[in-house]
């Protein structure tokens, strides 16, 4: 066989240095924001947060092939490293999480995490899980209908495959050849029940054949295999082939949000070997084995985030709260 | 004006609407090559396309989850429930979805959705084609909801539907489809959401009803002014949530006397909030009891023609009676 | 290749000539009693009826390995055939046509065709479609719980695959391994939404390894082959080996019901064709190839059942109407 | 006698029921290992079994659905819906299947379920995790609805569930969950469904309330009668359906006035049904206006501390004040 140059993974994804950097600043915003916003629930200050660490790897990666502007995104309530690439700020993140009038999602009204902007292209979502896969269909075929360019992408976890909407949502997806990429992020527990009790298969990707339409497993801890996952679907989708359904293996660190306690249902063991595929980890590993970043620079990109996240705070915390009477407003168009 | 039935009616104007604007499309089971179970939609499919009029998968959930998303990207769907008594599976996305999505999105978002569903009873349907939905949505916040009884309000108000931003349940009863005719004003005539219209004046008592009852009410009123000169002013409801309280108090206020009558099972139906209502706002001006006519509490009309004449009409001529035993008091 | 005795495929699934010859009643019993009804309907004594021609082959075979008095059958509207096996007799489907008080589904309280009956383990079931799927899992997990031998039938159409409860009955049968068998008649319709407008893919059994348990695809004209599928997968439940999908391909001869006009979506071209697989002419060539009923035999059996069904229909048109104010009872269990 | 909080109360009651019958199983979203997301069933699944325990798929039209089965072949289930607000997708399966079994076979099939489901707000839940439910499926034929508000009533309620042979769906005020204490008999005794109780004696007007309304009710009747004197008579109505009109309108003919408090969106809401039972039962009998008080017609409570508190009270002590502008009426 004749010798040739190695080609990194990166290269072959057609990503660059600049992209790799930005990648994981994003990973990293978002694992620290989640700490952050623990310590702001600890203190008192943030009755409610839903922790993401550990699911920035295929959080970050299947949000980079997204087009801002044009792609539509319907992320969950887990998918703060989605938001974040979708143009999120951590300012942004926390006016929601201290529930104040400016909080772009909802302006209090929902629980933090529940996503929504329509500037950024967000659809904003609800607690109910797995509403927002038909929603997702609907405009994969409006976006269709009017000749546009855009691709829809939902994301959820693998306990959301067990709603009737979302059976519901996938089948009609398959039927009209949308253009709309399904990413499961399966952490392997949806709050306690774990996944051998939520379905009787091993991969959720298995179930895409039966809605016409391929099903793709990735490891989830891998942004680059992430990234790569749906570029292709994305392509995919974009070339009027019609959906994916992609399975992303993953895990979740904390518990399922401040008001859980995991230790119930998950051995300390389990979630500390979890921890040695930590996707940031591996990341920084695989920047620093090419030149891209070592360790001191990460511990400066750390730096830099963090004090990021310290000005949003402080800045969030400041903002004003919703007035109480704007509670009667926007029921319809016409309200208050 | 046109003489035409209450099918005919939304049929001409949905078409109209159709013809007029290429955002709007319709979709649900059997639309397609047959032109839905009523026929509302024969021939779309050709005249439209297949992309315009959508037989979807049997699936109510999924049809108005997707519909809620085209409507959140720029389509103004029309989604067609076959039965309302199949519209169950959908309650989530109706309640949860369609009807929160701008006051959770504080304003940001809008979701101008129609979603039309064939109610009532009265045409041996039985347990699962004969039911009224209209009390459970009409106590959903951020949707509207309205039940039309004549052609010329179901194309009027089908076009303010259309017209909407914000989510509208447009319930069609289905004993009017064929058997309620009237004129139908020609062009793109609307008639607001959100007023209830007297369709009958008088001045001893006043009927509040909707749907076909309405009609029972109008019929019954007619034969007791001629057999014993009792003047019944009958309200039409038409507009389900947001009530109008304004036009059915002033009607009571002037008459004194008020009766609400109603086909859905009697108990929390519609008719205890328009009759809560009515006690709270105008009790001083009442001279006599207040009376509420619903169906019983069984869970629909069944099949059998003596049952389902039984839910309909207890005792001969119920309403009739309740309303002379009424101006009497 | 050694010679050996061409054994009949009967033979291979150990059904007698007594079972064939009772296989065959049953299928013109459904067949007759399809027309008549039809016929009353035309008279306007029937005010709505639900065809089942065309689907005799899939029913009596799926039904036929169930066991009286310990299985338990779910079946939809359709299900005519299934339920003569189960022991309705075309007097007590008479009753339910012309909605008698002593009609034993619903005493006339249901549309016709809406099956029910604790006596012979034949689940009530209602109009909305799919409901029983998830019923026909919780039967198959109390029966398992309690120790019993019991396997559970669900019968649905292809359109019933659409919806949520569909996905979230298979789902925890899957899980749970329960000794129930999903049967779907697939006539390619919906009313009159083609199946092309109800999935992405050709064989709904395709879903079933999403579920964790096996789909078969099978001849629905193919009373024989339907018996054969249906039996396995009867075994397979009672060894406690877990849930089986089984497709029956079939076709409906008549519009979806007395209410439809299927020439709107179906070509007369298409209908005939379909009309050349006739399950019970197919059995008829089967039966006669082997010398166990030939065409005499089989006109008497027509002449027979006609004449029950006769009688059924005039006994049935007697028989007394429910009582106006029974309209009351049985809201709750200490209702009048 | 023991002090118990309401969400002690439920879970000794359901533990012992389960202790003594084998054939009441739990099922829902994390009853398992995390023993139910409010701790109910803590450590349950090692004492009966994952059998009798069962951690179910994220599904609740299956829940339902697959309860539905296992009380039609012998078993007594126990759904729990993790929180009331994510009940809508099982509403066909409720409404279409448990309630109308016994109807729709005419006697032959009962359904003996318990659906169990935390409902209300004033606990920083938001939009979908504060919603009240009652009015929905109070109006819905075949199916009994209760709603206890302290311990004793919730234990009592409970094994009337599960000793009835027809659905029922059992809702739990989160608010009262921990907030509200009380004395609770020991044994098995058993509160019957369909009885109102008075909850405080009064002889000047009759508060008619329910959930943790009702407990703020008692609250403004203890300090209207400190302030003023005035004797306010508190009647809990406990089971929403069917409801008890005779004690409700027994109370309201003594007291002469009568006042309605939910929580739930006032308009359509359960209130609506018993102010019009009072009105067309008891209208010559009262001595001033019929008051409803209801929650804003907003979708549910926002997430925001001002937001929500003004859902709860849009303007300070408005319960209070409104009894009191009604006793001197
Ligand atoms: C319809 C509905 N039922 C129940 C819940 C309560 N709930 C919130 S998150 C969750 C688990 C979701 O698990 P999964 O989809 O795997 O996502 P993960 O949280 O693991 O990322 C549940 C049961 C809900 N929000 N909506
Ligand atoms: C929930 C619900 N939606 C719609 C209907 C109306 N409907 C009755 S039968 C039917 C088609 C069923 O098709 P399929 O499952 O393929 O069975 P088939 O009639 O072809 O045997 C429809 C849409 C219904 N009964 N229930
Ligand atoms: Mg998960
Ligand atoms: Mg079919």
């Amino acid at each position: 066989m004749a010798a040739r140059v190695t080609e990194s993974p990166h290269d072959a994804l057609g990503l660059s240095v600049d992209d790799l950097l930005a990648m994981h600043r994003a990973m990293v915003t978002a694992r620290l924001l989640d700490e952050a916003a623990f310590r702001q629930n600890r203190m008192g200050r943030a009755p409610f947060v839903v922790p993401v660490s550990g699911h920035e790897g295929c959080q970050i990666g299947t949000a980079w092939p997204m087009r801002k502007g044009i792609d539509i995104w319907l992320p969950y309530y887990r998918d703060l490293g989605v938001v974040l690439v979708a143009g999120m700020t951590p300012y942004e993140v926390f006016l929601g999480i201290f529930a104040k009038a400016d909080d772009p999602s909802s302006g209090g009204r929902q629980m933090p995490a529940h996503w929504g902007s329509r500037r950024l292209g967000i659809i904003s979502g609800s607690s109910p899980i797995a509403t927002q896969v038909p929603h997702a269909s609907g405009i994969a075929y409006a976006a269709k209908y009017r000749g546009e360019d855009a691709v829809v992408a939902c994301w959820f976890g693998e306990g959301a495959t067990s709603e009737g909407d979302w059976h519901e949502g996938l089948n009609f997806a398959g039927i009209h050849k949308l253009p709309v990429v399904f990413v499961c992020e399966n952490n392997h527990y949806a709050i306690s029940v774990p996944q051998s009790k939520q379905m009787a298969v091993e991969n959720v990707a298995d179930r895409a054949p039966g809605y016409g339409f391929p099903g793709v497993v990735v490891d989830g801890n891998d942004v680059l295999a992430c990234y790569g996952a749906m570029k292709e679907a994305h392509e995919r989708a974009r070339r009027g082939e019609g959906p994916t359904l992609i399975e992303c293996k993953t895990y979740r660190y904390f518990p399922h949000t401040s008001d859980d306690d995991d230790k119930s249902y998950r051995s300390r063991e389990e979630v500390e070997e979890a921890r040695t595929h930590d996707p940031i980890a591996g990341f920084e590993r695989y920047l620093a084995d090419r030149g891209i970043l070592d360790l001191p620079g990460a511990a400066s990109v750390r730096a830099e985030v963090k004090e990021q996240i310290d000005g949003a705070i402080t800045a969030a915390w400041e903002a004003p709260d919703p007035e109480p009477e704007s509670a009667l407003g926007h029921v319809f168009a016409e309200s208050p | 004006m046109t003489e035409k039935n209450v099918l005919t009616a939304i049929r001409d104007a949905l078409h109209d609407e159709m013809s007029e604007d290429d955002r709007i499309v319709l979709l649900g089971e059997d639309v397609g090559a047959r032109g839905g179970v009523f026929r509302i939609s024969e021939g779309w499919v050709m005249e439209f396309g297949e992309q315009r009029v959508i037989d979807t998968p049997l699936a109510e959930s999924g049809i108005v989850g997707v519909a809620i998303g085209m409507a959140l990207h720029g389509l103004l769907p029309v989604a067609e429930i076959e039965f309302a008594d199949f519209i169950h599976p959908a309650f989530d996305q109706i309640v949860s979805e369609a009807a929160r999505m701008r006051y959770r999105s504080n304003g940001d978002f809008g979701c101008p959705l129609v979603i039309r569903a064939p109610c009532g009873g009265g045409i041996h349907g039985a347990l699962y084609h004969s039911q009224s939905i209209e009390a459970y949505y009409g106590h959903v916040p951020g949707l509207k909801v309205v039940l039309p009884s004549t052609p010329a309000d179901a194309a009027g108000l089908l076009r303010s539907a259309l017209a909407d931003p914000d989510p509208v349940l447009f319930l069609e009863h289905k004993k009017c489809y064929r058997a309620v005719k009237g004129e139908v004003p020609d062009g793109r005539y609307t008639t607001p959401i959100g007023l209830a219209d007297v369709k009958r004046q008088g001045t001893d008592l006043t009927a509040v009803s909707y749907g076909y009852s309405l009609h029972l009410c109008l019929d019954a009123a007619d034969r007791l002014h001629q057999d014993e000169g009792i003047s019944v002013e009958v309200v039409d409801v038409r507009t389900i949530a947001p009530l109008d309280k304004q036009t059915i108090l002033s009607s009571v206020r002037k008459t004194g006397k008020a009766i609400v009558v109603y086909e859905d099972n009697r108990t929390y139906g519609a008719g205890a909030e328009i009759a809560s209502t009515i006690a709270e706002e105008a009790m001083f001006d009442l001279d006599g009891p207040l009376v509420r006519i619903g169906g019983p509490d069984i869970p629909a009309m069944p099949f059998a023609a003596p049952l389902e004449h039984y839910f309909i009409e207890p005792e001969p001529d119920h309403i009739y009676r309740a309303m002379r035993d009424l101006a009497r008091f």
